[in-house]
């Protein structure tokens, strides 16, 4: 641990689609609260999470509550490190581009907006898994 | 004398919709809502298998779904056809029963 | 037409009650008939009053209450369901020994014989769940 | 329909393991309390629905509650079409031989016992799904 | 050893509260400490005292409170999946303007902040859900 | 400093443990549990992915969930342990975290 005894490196690994079940939502609600604690938090998106940060996502003609721009505003929360799975999104016929461009202020960097959602393998995401102190599973 | 069959499951993470159409008749419908719809995106590796069901039943998606998920009109496979809840409607009226692959 | 809706999940952790709730809608708007709703498994966690659901968001309960009063849908708790998920209503309450019950307005609780009974009556059943 | 104008084809498809979800439990409830209604009745286990059928099941050791033998009662209700696929079962590894002996006494043939379980292929399993009035899935 | 344990899905739909359960159970017998047991998503129903289910059944509210009293558990239902499903306490009640509550005894409804001092607190969290 | 996974989805129905199996690292514990020891069955479609996976990690099955589904001792795959809650515990506390795969 990085930084005193009592950070821990928090994983939120998120592999369910938006608006067919709450998790998606839920989950991120875990994550704001806790980003307050001031652990080390990463998300993972892996298999049909990786649908979470899809770009223009309108839930209005479902009557179900939008919360898509909730991931833009996790770098406010000092959440910066979205890992999303290259193989899951190619198994979707999906690109980074059709994510949202969710970004953050690098506050040593003269506050320098830089993407928070980084593009990671399959095994490059087994080796965060293998990294964490708590993995919430969602 | 059809089957409206129902498949709100994203195929990439249950079998429901592999499954629905190894159980359709020649004839029936197919409509995909809720996490289903994830299927008709273009260029996932669910369109073959729903290009190959298209010759015996005709393949609908809801619209307000995909809305929801960020899949614009654009991205849908072609002889996909859309419909909103009222074509829900029509299509459980116009079949003979319905099935739901849960 | 005379649709008979069946639905399994409990409101917000799944889409279900969402979709089927559209639906109702959709087919009554277009003079359709909905000879009832019956909540199964989960299902029946939709008809408590006792949810408190975000102010901005929808709040299921009750638009499944105002629908019915509007066109005098039967929303049908299933009583086995309901017991072992803690739904009451004051009957139920009185008779398993509880100090109170949670059922919504609109909703009443009843056996599995009034889902058999839709099937038969209705000229399409059909089923929301996960 | 076959007898009558109030007689419907009813069909159970039970697509779901026990156990792990209550589905199954929850889908014979109906399926006793619907053979006093006197309609045609038929159920079809396909994909994990066919391990609803195995036999010895003891969930003893779970601390839930077994349920396998109101499968082998259901003659008793007069359900005796319990549509198995043969598909499903060789995927798992399964044969009928892993399945729990269903039996109903047939009154036409001197209260013979005759096995209510009927394998069926995908495509007799589709015909028999073509040929319902009403479906309830699980 | 110190756990933590998740629950996500409600009483008898999913085996989840069984298995979670089964687990503490074993862990207490062997010795462990249970920190927390964190109640989420559908995981809230586990929390209902409405709860009757068939006489022969297990009774699993039932089961984690008295797990609760013999091993002074702490039960937690997570307040913002409980609004919108419906458990409340008296406090909970009294602020929503509810007739009544639900809460079973040795559950209380907390916020989101209780599972990741759980987290931190623990040595190991376990989730089960569906 | 190893990862026990617990998977609790039947691989038939869901990709959970094909998930799972593809994010394991040397040295990690496989802990099937509830619907997903249905994927320790022998003669079963998923028995090769699980045999591949036993080079790299250590596969466990839950028995009172086996039993539960009426799969004996005799039917599971060889090299797969089983355990029971007590086992569950040991393992859990062996790892260094653990990762539900729901």
């Amino acid at each position: 641990m990085s930084d005193g005894q009592t950070k821990k490196k928090f994983f939120y690994l998120n592999r369910k689609a938006p608006y067919g079940t709450i998790y998606a939502l839920e989950s991120l609600e875990v994550v704001l609260i806790g980003a307050a604690f001031e652990q080390e938090v990463s998300l993972g998106f892996i298999d049909d999470g990786v649908f979470q940060l899809m770009n223009n996502q309108d839930a209005a003609g479902t009557g179900m509550k939008g919360f898509s721009k909730i991931y833009r505003a996790l770098g406010d929360y000092e959440v910066r490190k979205l890992y999303v799975e290259k193989e899951s999104l190619e198994t979707r016929g999906l690109s980074v581009d059709d994510l949202m461009p969710i970004t953050y202020e690098d506050e040593d960097e003269d506050y320098a907006e830089k993407p928070s959602i980084v593009v990671v393998d399959k095994a490059e995401m087994a080796k965060l898994i293998a990294d964490q102190d708590v993995i919430m599973s969602f | 004398m059809s089957t409206l069959h129902t498949v709100n499951k994203s195929p990439y993470e249950r079998n429901a919709m592999t499954s629905c159409l190894g159980h359709v008749s020649a004839g029936d419908l197919v409509l995909l809502i809720e996490d289903g719809v994830l299927a008709a995106r273009k260029g996932g590796s669910f369109a073959q298998a729903l290009n190959a069901a298209k010759g015996a039943c005709k393949i609908y998606v809801l619209a307000p779904d995909l809305a929801a998920r960020g899949i614009g009109a654009g991205d849908v496979l072609e002889g996909v056809e859309t419909v909103d809840y009222g074509g829900f409607v029509d299509l459980a009226a116009s079949a003979t029963r319905v099935c739901a692959w849960l | 037409m005379r649709f008979a809706i069946q639905i399994n999940e409990g409101p917000y952790t799944h889409q279900a009650s969402d979709t089927a709730y559209q639906f109702a809608k959709a087919a009554l708007e277009k003079g359709h008939e909905i000879f009832r709703v019956f909540f199964y498994h989960d299902g029946v966690n939709n008809g408590t009053r006792y949810t408190v659901p975000p102010q901005d968001d929808r709040n299921l309960q009750k638009l499944w209450s105002e629908l019915a009063e509007a066109h005098k849908l039967d929303l049908v708790v299933c009583i086995a369901a309901a017991q072992r998920r803690g739904i009451l209503d004051a009957n139920e309450a009185k008779r398993q020994g509880k100090d109170g019950d949670n059922i919504a307005p609109g909703f009443r609780i009843s056996g599995l014989g009034q889902l058999i009974e839709a099937g038969i009556q209705a000229d399409r059943l059909i089923v929301f769940g996960d």
